[in-house]
């Protein structure tokens, strides 16, 4: 079992001939992805690792059924290929670039929401099931990072999720399933949105989120969890204690706060809702390890 | 990107939203001339983009062309505008005021919508508002593909209080708004204070804005005639080399200069360097689009003088083979005298090592161990640093 | 029973403070409608026939609670007014408005579909239950034209409207409701939309349609028909047989046809899904007597 | 209100739509000088409103500038231009033509979104071709507030069978093309045909504006700036007049003149009036916004010196009372030789009933009656009606 994406899935690749759409399908095919059809405007009948190309999606499903839709595609073009995806009724999609104008994500995560489908990014590496199949781009052959286990993972930060994961394998856990949302200030797909999945997925025993500054993200995670909506352990890894208020350092997501979005009070209100909370990536190893404790006493 | 008041302002006046007559100034020759053809008393605004100008004496009201001249040479010679980068002066009528406002439109991510706050009370910190009260700020969602709706602003302006007359200017003016925040790929468009002026004989009260503050998504510069970085919106020389670049950095005062790859590794970094008693020198973001950018990432790094720098990285796209051959390239150019501590991780990170190694580095793989390790080297005497420098650059 | 509109339903009116806004409240009330409240902004405060006057329709109902609302506004407005009638919940709104931009009326209708909503009109007189409430500006104290009995109305054109009713009620019957949809090209509710209520309306035996030249609306009562959806007698008047093929008379609704829309296309399509079309109002009356004379022998 | 080619392909041309090099010329020495100016041969086309132009010879190749000109007088002094009212002609040149397309953007009233239209044939007749072989039309809705996105246009250009090169220009020219009917409000934006040029050596195929359709909606006039009706829309100087005063009308050449309230009580005495074999004079709609406005509509109506004015009203905001005060002041100023047939019911129809026998009319309250009454009275020789009119146009 896994979440979002497994071996059934029948994955189309838009932005397929491009030099990060081939070099990663190439590596989504060798973990077990099944990367059925790719998108190119302008380059039908190429193919690509095997991989037929098609000029639009509707030509691509026309001939190849599928079933997610993964989008190697400048961050100009990334809503114009999401609206693509779904008209052509995916509703899995994960889209990596990093760049999306801000209106665009308001207009991705607007349609996202009334197609009923799920948008995951941009700004993100994607998601990955290791030793399964991934949507995305992970050094998954990095074994002391992408260890297959039953941790299920959620982060804001491309850069810092192999730091976590390389500590959540070093506790001797591994990884069921990981969603990176993604760092923009209006990801497609929201942490508390993809929760009744984990909730649900008998692969994952406690999900870690790595989160930070700015957004509401990490505060309706700890609402879902006071709610009794989700109920396994969750640890959570927040960078940016230290830094300066006002400052605006990296990702985009803290200047759309409206007043909330301190790391501090994201500490608090998951603490308040029962998670652990690391401000170290180590400590998230060792917190895996007296929750799942804990969880297993019950 | 934030844009100054003066631009703001502009942005509003093309569309319709009633703004102060004004005058934009670069010497104190023309303060004084423009409060003279405005008519005093005036207003004369010193053009930075930090808040809290009044508390800090850069906004002032002048009640002769003579005084806003002299105040002009403080602003624009003086040690009072230099001390908070002025480089211009915006010269504005004075507003009889009556009431003042609150309006700005933003996200909603969560919703997925646009956001309008408005706010009865005008002037105030909304942030701080948001907290402390935010049942005083009133929230009305608007559909980004449908757009603001008159009935919407009507709706506000009479919840804030305005009259019929007033509501209808309202209207105008939040579709005014509405317009800057699509037109011009806003992240944020305010109006802080939007003034009520007082009803004096035959005319009547109106709306007027008192501040203007515009936020505009640089992922969109490809769409908006995309400017380059200029000087005069950065703290510091270094801040606006970085941005030139398109490299993400802030400028600190400590002794260990940060050179890592992504937002939140990053921000971990600096994190971990204050919990183990370090301080930062700067945050500069080497990564992402920028992985090949390591001789230009060290050299404004090195502009710095730091005590150590502290290289951090786990990169998948941002490859570490690329990564190192860059430090590599960047040690041989640029001959940093202060130790380096690399942690590259990723793709490719065994033919990283090899070549970090014949950089004469010594790399490491976790990152807490990486930052205790630049933490006391930046603690040790420069002597010792020097003497890793003549080691090649050997942490 | 009604269709639509009947005692119970409390009514808001939009405009209620304009000329034909407050000349048809009173009409409305004195036939028995349950106006409840008003809006016309900068008139809060007023109160129209002892119905209390709000700025805005907000105001209105965090007030007095209203379930349907009608709409005197003028047609530049209308958009504008419906989106607020709409923000506020209503499922029943009224639009009379006469000459509605028509991609103001897309927008209106495709919002409508969205929440769920009915939206009748523009460019009509509204609805009317005779006897008992109505929306809109019937003349109802024409007893030969507006007799309450068992015959279903809708209806495209307002001017032909009380020449047909009175056809039905010189044949003998009355009206149970009647539904103006509406002489624009793009009504925001449409014929087929409103015959589920016709079906489920012990009060209605029969349904008369007054269709007109262009659009395909005639021809979604057709299928409705067919599809056994729509299961009550219907009879059908439908003028502009002799129309002059290209020459646009009156309502704009014939130019958006797609190469349908002819009115021998129309009565083709109603007699084969087994509807009765008279082609003079006379014939209404007699068609009735024949269907329901018929419907009673089965 | 259609706009005449020259003006659709101005609207185009500002919007980045490839259209070829024309000129728009009121006198023949200008159609000679713009065909030398463009270059030979060139195409003459006169700018009327009506469909099938090719056919009716009001278009022409020319080969030289005398050609131009010479056809250019028969189009603007002559007898072929008079008959079909050109006062008008655009010069444009020669497009060497590989194919042609059909691209349309009108609405969908069922689905409530904008509508795009595609054939691979274009020139064609598209509602015979929606008629016939609606397969070979591809239609692609699009959200109104979304708009149409680069997607769309895409598929399409590809279903078209354009290769990429074309499917990128067709991309950006229906961009174009959506701004127009958007920016417009336009309840049709039509190019048909659509030109494919023929590559020749090294200037590639490219898409080019053939012809240009394009309906503005009159009820969003308000936000498009309103031009006043102008007499070159109209077929006939009545028609115009109406249009000025907002009067529906229509011109025929039957005896009996309507003169009615509403599009569909109006269209159905048009009916009734054939049915019971008479012939219709004009259809005039007095009624809506129109009903106070008797004199005028009687004015026109009598213009066509009409064997009988039939007036049918059924009137509820149009109240029955304030028409046939109306209709009493017409008979008083304008003394119709001609009887009238009077059938006036609704709000106030008491009154009116009085009102029209004060006038000398004899009102009924049957409208297949009325007809009747009017087609007999039609068909009896003009003494018989003189008759009537000297008995107070009692009919």
């Amino acid at each position: 079992m896994s979440v979002f994406i497994d071996r059934g899935d029948r994955v189309l690749v838009q932005g397929i001939t491009g030099a990060e759409g081939s070099f990663w399908t190439k590596h989504m095919i060798e973990l077990g992805t099944r990367v059925v059809v790719g998108v190119t405007p302008g380059k039908e009948g190429q193919s690509v690792e095997g991989v037929p190309v098609y000029h639009t999606v509707r030509r691509a499903v026309a001939d190849v059924p599928a079933d997610a839709a993964m989008l190697f595609v400048p961050p100009r073009f990334t809503k114009d290929a999401v609206f693509e995806a779904l008209d052509s009724g995916f509703a899995k999609i994960v889209a990596v670039a990093d760049g999306i104008p801000l209106q665009d994500a308001i207009q991705i995560r607007k349609a996202a929401l009334s197609c009923g489908a799920r948008v995951v990014g941009g700004n993100t590496s994607g998601v990955i099931s290791p030793g399964l199949a991934m949507m995305g781009m992970f050094p998954y052959w990095i074994e002391r990072v992408y260890r297959p286990g039953r941790i299920g993972v959620m982060t804001r930060s491309g850069s810092l999720t192999n730091e976590v994961t390389a500590m959540i394998v070093r506790a001797g856990f591994g990884v069921s399933s990981l969603i990176g949302v993604g760092g923009d200030p209006v990801p497609g797909a929201r942490f508390a949105e993809m929760l009744p999945d984990f909730q649900s997925d008998p692969g994952t025993d406690a999900v870690v989120i790595i989160g930070e500054l700015g957004g509401s993200m990490e505060e309706e995670v700890a609402e879902a969890m006071e709610s009794g909506a989700f109920r396994k352990p969750v640890v959570a890894f927040l960078g940016g204690r230290t830094a300066p208020a006002g400052r605006r350092m990296g990702h985009a997501g803290a200047i759309v706060s409206g007043g909330k979005g301190s790391v501090a009070d994201k500490i608090a209100a998951l603490e308040k809702a029962g998670a652990a909370v690391a401000d170290r990536p180590r400590l998230v190893g060792e917190l895996l390890q007296r929750a799942l404790g804990a969880a297993s006493r019950k | 990107m934030k844009l100054f008041e003066y631009q703001a302002k502009d942005a509003f006046a093309e569309r319709g939203i009633p703004v102060p007559e004004r005058r934009l100034c670069a010497t104190p020759e023309e303060v004084r001339a423009a409060a003279a053809a405005i008519g005093c008393p005036c207003v004369v605004k010193s053009q930075v983009l930090r808040g809290g100008r009044g508390k800090a004496g850069l906004v002032r009201l002048v009640a002769s062309p003579e005084e806003a001249g002299a105040y002009g040479s403080e602003l624009l010679t003086g040690g009072l505008g230099a001390a908070h980068g002025v480089r211009r002066v915006l010269v504005e009528e004075a507003v009889d005021i009556g009431r003042e406002l609150y309006v700005s439109i933003t996200v909603d991510p969560l919703a997925a919508t646009a956001l309008v706050l408005a706010c009865a009370e005008g002037g105030v910190d909304i942030e701080e508002l948001a907290r402390t009260a935010p049942e005083r700020i009133l929230r009305e969602r608007v559909d980004l593909d449908v757009g603001l709706l008159p009935f919407q602003a009507r709706d506000l302006g009479y919840a804030l209080g305005l009259g019929p007359e007033l509501s209808g200017s309202f209207v105008t003016l939040l579709a005014g708004l509405w317009r800057v925040f699509r037109e011009k790929d806003a992240e944020l468009a305010e109006i802080n204070p939007l003034f009520v002026t007082k009803a004096r004989g035959d005319r009547p009260a109106a709306l007027v804005a008192g501040d203007g503050k515009l936020a505009i998504d640089d992922n969109a510069a490809f769409r908006q005639g995309g400017a380059e970085p200029s000087r005069e919106y950065f703290d510091s020389e270094l801040a606006f080399r970085a941005a030139v670049e398109g490299i993400p950095y802030l400028q600190f005062d400590g002794d260990v200069s940060l050179m890592c790859a992504g937002a939140g590794l990053t921000t971990v970094v600096y994190d971990l360097v204050n919990y183990e008693g370090g301080s930062v020198a700067n945050y500069l973001e080497f990564g992402g689009p920028n992985y090949k950018k390591a001789v230009r990432a060290m050299e404004l790094c090195l502009a710095n003088d730091p005590k150590v720098i502290l290289i951090v990285t786990f990169g998948t796209i941002a490859r570490a083979d690329v990564m190192a051959d860059g430090i590599a390239e960047a040690i041989a150019k640029l001959k940093p005298r202060c130790p380096i501590v690399a942690c590259i991780r990723g793709t490719g990170e065994e033919k990283a090592v090899e070549t970090l190694r014949a950089a004469g580095l010594d790399p490491l793989f976790d990152t807490e161990e990486a930052v205790r390790r630049a933490v006391s080297l930046s603690k040790a005497p420069r002597a010792e640093a020097t003497r890793a420098e003549t080691t090649g650059g050997r942490a």
